[in-house]
């Protein structure tokens, strides 16, 4: 996400069911034209600044925002993983989200029960995925929270996977029901630890509250945003850099060192 | 004697007795969390708590989560599936009782939390996320609100969680419960079960941008037990989510 | 499945993609008055005789057949799982299995694409799972293949789980990605180690082919179905008895001892 | 010197060499299995398969598989995800080829596998299976047949597996392999591309039920090599699938 602010990426359509503070950094650094989400905000603290100023007053630039569920969200991903250019619903009705939206449309029900909603296809161009491992053919293994990750990485034209850790294929061959993402779906692997931080990784790193309520605090206003960017951001080369920046200190705590292992599962034939 | 407590605290506890035994809980965080934990603990052993992110849990968390997609949350979770697997339970009638927060309410039980220029400039809220599922499709809602006369109106700007409306499929509004007291939504009015102690009739009306239907002799809401709020004190041991004041949804 | 059987019951619907001998067994058992499904036969050795003496004569008797392809057996009951009543897709356009189909219909795309079909809901009363492991709750371990295991626990009025092991809880929330079906989807958990065989159960049992051979074999003529049932369903008195009759020479060669268990999976927040 | 080699080998060789390196390939039992495990082996080492149980291989199982649920098909597989999830990636367009059985065809590709009134009185096949879905949904479809006239007829009795129709969206049958050679099927047409050594076109045309494009000079079926054979004698030691006669699908 940095490395997209980084390179100054312009015009981008962010998509996701929860933003998580990511969101709220990419369109305060000016990188973002059009939001399709239900949530966005700091999961930690509730608004997200950065998402409220350009959406309210238009700074740092316009935003479009498309308002969804996150059902709506989550069955617009899946339609596109189905290769459908909708799937029906009954959530939204009766309010206002679904109301002249420009992907949700009245559809009947051909079997002649009460009306439904359409929700469109939603294709991604790119969908980045943090993993805990995979193969270096992408074949990846996630575990814990899901959320919409798996339709997304259907989804996309292009997906690409973060992991903790490049593991040798037998190890993803000793589960096969853990690989959420067939490697052919994959145009790029990226061995990244810790690349998902301030974010959680099940059994790898705890959530790092502490740099939510901090961002949150600091982006209250545009000059408290831009010296956050600049320290955390502009002046790091990567993420090992800002790995490096949250010092020993910070970043020990939220490595996870203990072990609660799965019960064994025999795949023998 | 009562041990002292927050408006929190009483609200959770509030939120605990709308779970009965046996249901299944589309859970929220903040404070419907800790009423999950609290029925778990207390009258509803057997409820089962589901989270949009995918998570099924039979017991809360082991530790403080700040996010249902933290660590501790799927730990020890029964069940950790996709996000449209636990909304398809949802569409599907499967879910008894869903949790909803918001900081506008209307009285039909329409909620926004979108947009709203009520304090005169447009204020963008953060939005639905599974606010909107819940209230379209769990078999009944339990509302939860900051009780300010902005933020009850006649009309809401934008009603991102449907209440009351015809030709509702399924469920709808049944009790909110606000930092004032606890109200019935089913018929279409809001409707004072009972207000928290020290809560005069006039005050909750006053706190109330449109009329509410109270009775001069309506009872006052039970406080909570010694056992109660041991139990939401372990939970939320740095008063997060239950010190004063209330974090806006 | 024997047990259905030895019960005597009546006018069943069956409902499956792929059948294997049991329904073969149920429908020349006379217990079944229609099939739903892509395919019935011996996935061993082709044809299913009691089906087609049921389809083409009418012995025992006559049975209507709701022919589908693999995919709208899926899609009706995902439609189901999902509280939807239909699911939208493009498989069967063209062929003969949509035409005057009772539940496909065509339909279109409320965002003016082609035309499609909709497959309508599916809700079995019963459904049977065989999973390796569950908790007293019904929480399911199942892995190896899955089929359409889990959308058919979804869209049952009821779910009986069938399973190896019944363990204790900790076992399934060591590994909550594991659990394909919640508890409180769960009518009724039975242990019964060696249910499903002849079926393989992955790390448990291989497939049990001589039986599907023998009965193949056996099943071309009613007399010999009629034998095969006597001995191995109607004059035993339940499973154990079942891989009593089998014997220790037929079953251990089944048995699967050796481990390549899946690799670890750390869950520790 | 050529060894020996039965038609069902053939027809693995002639299958395999319909699958391109890279490729995702909806793989079906039996003779596609082997000729998947074949390309694999030789010129498509990249090549990816897809069963409809929702088994993901990049190499064959390492024992013999009389189905593709059997434990040697999911140990070292890929990935292993519901029969929906590789559906919905074959109805994307993800997948290149698909292998598709029939009992009959017609010229426009048209497969029947559900039931039949050729011989007089009605018989019923075991039914589509995932066949109806690769026919509609894969990126290309490659038949195998047993060539009989019975089996190749103006017009089947029934479509099971559709083949070319005005209005298809993708795909469609691409080539055909039977028992006595290769034929294009692209064009709407049975055109011969090769005929198995020691086929006359004479023997092909009678023992086809409707007109086929055979030219005189069409080419022999290049054999298997010695690697070939020796692959899938490996891969199916008992000839339950290679051996004489070939088992009716």
């Amino acid at each position: 996400m940095h490395e997209v602010i980084r390179q100054r990426r312009r015009d981008l359509t962010l998509i996701g069911p929860i933003s998580d503070m990511a969101f709220d950094q990419l369109i305060a650094a000016g990188t973002v034209a059009k939001v399709i989400a239900a949530w966005v905000g700091n999961v930690a603290g509730g608004s997200g600044y950065g998402f409220r100023r350009a959406y309210e007053q238009g700074q740092p630039r316009r935003i479009v925002m498309e308002d969804h569920s996150n059902f709506t969200v989550g069955l617009a991903l899946k339609a596109a993983a189905m290769g459908l250019p909708y799937l029906p619903t009954f959530t939204g009705l009766g309010g206002d989200i679904v109301r002249g939206h420009p992907r949700i449309r009245p559809v009947d029900d051909p079997f002649g029960g009460p009306g439904l909603l359409a929700v469109g296809a939603l294709k991604p161009d790119v969908a980045i995925i943090h993993v805990q491992r995979a193969d270096a053919s992408g074949n990846a293994h996630l575990w814990g929270n899901l959320g919409l990750t798996v339709e997304a990485a259907y989804a996309a034209r292009r997906t690409i996977v973060v992991c903790e850790e490049i593991v040798p294929d037998e190890v993803i061959r000793s589960d096969p029901n853990r690989t959420v993402i067939p490697g052919f779906l994959v145009s790029a692997v990226v061995e990244e630890p810790g690349g998902a931080l301030p974010s959680s990784v099940q059994g790898y790193w705890r959530r790092d509250f502490e740099t939510f309520l901090s961002y949150h605090r600091l982006s209250k206003t545009v000059e408290g945003f831009e010296s956050w960017l600049r320290e955390w951001v502009l002046d790091l080369r990567d993420r090992p850099a800002y790995l490096r920046h949250m010092g020993d200190a910070a970043l020990e705590p939220l490595r996870v060192t203990d072990r609660r292992l799965a019960a064994a599962a025999n795949f023998a034939p | 004697m009562i041990a002292t407590y927050t408006r929190r605290e009483l609200m959770v506890v509030a939120a605990a007795r709308e779970i009965h035994d046996g249901e299944v809980v589309f859970v929220g965080m903040r404070l419907p969390l800790l009423g999950f934990g609290l029925a778990k603990a207390t009258h509803a052993p057997t409820a089962v708590g589901l989270f949009e992110n995918g998570v099924i849990r039979d017991r809360p968390a082991a530790a403080f989560i700040y996010t249902m997609g933290d660590p501790p949350n799927i730990a020890g979770a029964v069940a950790c599936l996709g996000l449209n697997d636990v909304m398809s339970l949802l569409q599907q009638g499967r879910v008894d009782v869903g949790f909803i927060g918001g900081a506008e309410i209307d009285p039909l039980g329409n909620l926004n939390t979108t947009r709203t220029s009520g304090s005169g400039s447009l204020v963008r809220l953060p939005g639905s996320g599974g606010g909107c599922d819940i209230a379209s499709l769990a078999g009944r809602t339990v509302l939860i609100m900051e009780h300010e006369p902005r933020r009850f109106r006649e009309r809401v700007d934008y009603i991102t969680s449907p209440g009351h409306f015809p030709g509702r499929r399924r469920g709808g509004p049944a009790t909110l419960i606000t930092t004032l007291g606890v109200f019935d939504l089913s018929s279409g009015q809001v409707r004072a079960v009972s207000l928290h102690p020290g809560v005069t009739p006039a005050q909750a009306q006053e706190a109330t941008g449109f009329t509410i239907v109270v009775d001069d002799r309506v009872r006052a809401t039970t406080p909570p037990s010694k056992d109660e709020l041991g139990y939401i004190r372990s939970a939320d041991p740095e008063g997060f989510w239950t010190g004063e004041p209330m974090k806006s949804g």
